[in-house]
């Protein structure tokens, strides 16, 4: 059953881009999308998933396994971190493995988007309140990483006093792409419950548009892993092994809280890929600003290189697998 | 009149032109989108789609007395965060 | 009833991404879209509301209310150029006053097309003329700005002869923005006519996304307005004023001529929307390169960071009520 | 009859929006759709065709006329370059009229995608295999085109050996355009096979928009297209002869050939319109990289100044009235 | 030889590309999207959607009789519509 | 130190790249999409749709040694390609 869930996975448009995009660098295709396009699409999509959440939250209503959920996402940020630090902290010193830390507590909002087209290819449900999982996933994660190296390093910086927290909370909560997530997310929230009638007129380019925009961003983003993937090369096997294996720890880690939850299947593989997938966005953002001593193309690498075409393509399936195994339908 | 040119990641250009402020220069010139290769390694724009930026290419015409200042303002922030900072003689067209 | 339509307005995607992308400049957040993107939506924007008033214009046939309207649409953006730069030279010198002026003599496309959409959601209809109104009021304004300059100033420039006529005339007639709204509304116009399944094949795109697309652009005016209003503090209290005042004054002005005019309710708020917008686009860029002398961000900040924002929100409700209040409804 | 077809062209949004452009350009409009917007809709039209024509081939079949057709294009795209070269040699030195020969050997897919839509609009049926001898022309014709180069010439460039047979393979091959292309046709032909449901999905963005963002993105090509006619003024009145004789001459052997095959009339004129356009986009990159001795406002004005805009606006309308004449309806 | 560098508003690029080219300098090379601060104030990219442009960077290098055309040319440009002009040494690759 | 400015055709920018870091440069800096006019005529942005491309900058501080050897890696390539490349005074800030 995996093998199947996994080829059909892998013969869906968003798959087959990627992999487009990644045998265009491994040929050595000159193809590429120029700057800002590709911002074009990642703005989009955010803007995009944060209004249908909105949407579908105001349909469902906050109720239920709602605020569970969401407290249960925002633990495993916290608790992501710190177990990954310790791990890493093995082979690589502090602003280091706190960066990268901080990377496997986040989310990828592509994943999350890529498992939300699987769900529909598969006829299941999910709940649009885990969009709002995905929004709150991103800031504790940035804030423990820097915590983190608050603890563990003490170097002084030459432009700053002894840690902005102010620049840090802002940083955490205000990044561009968490703002939008979570603006779009009101604003969809706002409009179904006060305007029916405009909600359903975005719905041609949030909603028709989606899936082939998804396909298109997901070519240039083939293309930007699989230069990364070489990069990764130098990082070595411990982190080679960290990328694939945290992953598939933190997904067991996710089943379990899921069923503990009594999510519906859809919910519960939305849950599991927001635990297993590792921020390329946000969070290395906020660390090349505020960590400058970590190495990017470690924790860039890691998470985009190998982590996200894991899911991609293999993670998503093998997680709906092991959902439907654990996870009882309802009913 | 001297001719300083910088080249900083985006990341600290910011940090860099209140440095150039308030060195006093009396204007500055800024390019972005600039990728280029140092000790750090390589820089591109291939990120682009997550806002990480790439480098920034500033340009300040000034007396040598700015210099000075930038030298105390700037140049810490270079040796922390990679970047180079040249100087040239330039006289005003 | 005017809070009633002020709320009803306020609570569309339009506005709300709106305000967006006004609390990201003030909270701070580093949401940005980056250029030149914005130029897409602006272009598509144009060509989009040409083509589809094309075909209106087209369907309605060229008849009734229509030239008398276009002429009280041409005659107004002379006029409010005129007594505007009266108002303005009791505290500016005549190059800013100018170049104010012509501002508010012109138009704003995208409050045009917001107000659009605000009649749609009220299942008001209008009519595709007015779009050929919209058209029409770039050039003048600028015409007149210019002539103010000529006649209230004297300065010579290096690079000028006196004052060259063919630049200005083809300045107003044919810059980016005023050249494909009327192309595009010619050629909706034409397809309408002699190709009507293929004026159907554009409808997807010219019609389908727009309302999602507008709401998108409208992240970016937020941004970019927000960015504005700061400017404007320097600007004093006088253009404050001026630029929440003169719109007002000129929306006034506009129900009476549309209640003369004998409009039905749509077009007549399209009508005082175009007296009550000023143009931030063709004319500041106009301005910006035939009277350098003055400060850009005057005649900028006052159009984009006050009035725009103040009729996006506040003044399309609050004129249709006007409207609703003096223009009988047919029928 | 011709001059009806000619007409009914002429009034549709593609043709319209590419005149809009090129009188832009004539007026000394400022409209402008600058870098890299461009390279969007020239990316996203790759896609969409290439994606749209793997689902039809996958419907259809690969029985028929499709492997002979695939095979007469090739030969066509290995032909026309060599008697192209012959006739150019009268005048131009190797370099530039072995760069011309190639550009004209290979395929405009703006071209293709133009006729596709005017198919449309006559209601003529034509079959997804199409695109796949659209993909096959381009590295055929970039081969001949560089040996003509070292048949004809013997010059050492400083920074290469002999010929580098693997870099100009490579660039036929794997070049941008050819590879999306290529890429997105063998996506759709296995999602239309597996997962028919994400196919459907897809069309939003492949399909319904597809006929506005080409009539968008002819408004760029005629500007690009007029810019170039100024060029064409010193290129002389043998390269303006050739680049409106050669595409007639090339037709009438295309519609012979497509006889020849028994293709229906829809296909018959695709046919046609390959072998009658030439390449702006793949050829004269790589001529550019590896032919740095010719002169790019040769090669370039002449495609696309000339021969394009004559295609797009006279050609494919006469290409169908000679295919009517001569092409016997099937049934 | 010299090198020249201009930063003018993209407004009065045509402008100063036509004094450029009747100063006869052989080449130039032009950079926009740039931004940077002056004697009148910052200038940004943020209204970009209008067209209204940034700075442009222009840089010449030619040989000291093309400055002093320059000179005569671009620098009144500079003077009336603000931006800023510099000379300096430089020798050919 | 010396400061090498090269600009050359997109087209040619990877040989060019190439050879800076043979020639032992300590790093560079590329800034694209940059126009100009030059003696093969004028160089636009307007055929970016297919990816022609325009030219690029190419900066690099260096060593004299270096120079020397840029001069022996990159001047050919400007020769047979075109572009233009100088060279001038620089001072680390
Ligand atoms: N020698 C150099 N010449 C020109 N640019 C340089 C040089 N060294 C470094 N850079 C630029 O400065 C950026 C940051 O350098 P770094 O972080 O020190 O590697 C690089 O990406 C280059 O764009
Ligand atoms: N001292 C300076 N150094 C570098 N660039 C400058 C300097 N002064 C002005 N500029 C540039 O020239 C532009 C126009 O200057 P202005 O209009 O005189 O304020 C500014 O936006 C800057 O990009
Ligand atoms: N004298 C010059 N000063 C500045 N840039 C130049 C000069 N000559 C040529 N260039 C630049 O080099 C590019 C290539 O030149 P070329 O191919 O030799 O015409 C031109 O498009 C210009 O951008
Ligand atoms: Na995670
Ligand atoms: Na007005
Ligand atoms: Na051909």
């Amino acid at each position: 059953m995996d093998t199947s869930l996994v080829l059909q996975n892998l013969l869906t448009p968003p798959a087959l881009f990627f992999f487009l995009g990644v045998i265009a660098v491994l040929v050595g295709s000159d193809l590429e999308i120029p700057a800002p396009l590709p911002k074009l699409f990642s703005l989009y999509l955010l803007l995009a998933i944060g209004f249908k959440g909105g949407l579908e939250l105001q349909h469902s209503g906050i109720s239920g396994p709602v605020l569970p959920t969401i407290s249960a996402a925002i633990l495993m940020s916290l608790a992501v971190p710190i177990y990954s630090f310790v791990v890493l902290r093995v082979k690589l010193d502090s602003f280091n493995a706190a960066a990268i830390a901080a990377t496997y507590g986040s989310i990828s909002a592509v994943t999350f988007i890529t498992a939300e087209s699987f769900l529909d290819t598969q006829k299941l449900h999910h709940d649009g309140f885990m969009v709002a999982a995905l929004a709150l996933m991103e800031s504790p994660a940035i804030i423990v990483g820097l915590l983190l190296v608050k603890l563990a390093a003490g170097q002084k910086r030459p432009d700053e006093g002894p840690m902005r927290w102010g620049a840090v909370l802002h940083e955490a909560f205000l990044n561009g792409s968490v703002y939008l997530l979570v603006g779009s997310l009101v604003i969809g929230f706002l409009t179904a419950a006060n305007s029916p009638h405009s909600a359903e007129k975005m719905l041609p380019f949030t909603d028709k548009l989606f899936y082939g925009a998804l396909s298109f961003f997901l070519l240039d983003m083939g293309i930007v892993a699989a230069q990364r993937l070489r990069d990764l090369r130098r990082a070595g096997t411990f982190l080679i092994a960290f990328s694939l294996l945290m992953p598939l720890f933190n997904a067991l880690l996710g089943v379990a809280i899921a069923r503990g939850l009594g999510l519906i299947p859809g919910d519960a593989l939305l849950f599991v890929v927001l635990c297993a997938s590792a921020s390329y966005i946000a969070v290395p953002a906020a660390m090349r600003m505020t960590v400058p001593e970590a190495n990017p193309s470690y924790y860039i690498s890691t998470a985009l290189g190998l982590t996200f075409p894991f899911n991609i393509i293999v993670g998503i399936p093998l997680y709906l697998a092991l959902v439907n195994r654990f996870i009882p339908v309802a009913g | 009149m001297k001719r300083v040119d910088l080249i900083v990641s985006e990341r600290e250009l910011d940090a860099v032109l209140k440095a150039i402020d308030a060195a006093g220069a009396p204007g500055y010139t800024v390019m972005k989108h600039v990728t280029g290769k140092g000790p750090h390694g390589a820089v591109s724009e291939a990120m682009d789609f997550s806002g990480l930026g790439a480098n920034a290419h500033v340009l300040v015409f000034c007396e040598p007395a700015v210099v000075d200042k930038l030298q105390a303002g700037v140049a810490p922030l270079l040796r922390y965060y990679g970047g180079v900072g040249y100087v040239s003689e330039a006289q005003q067209l």
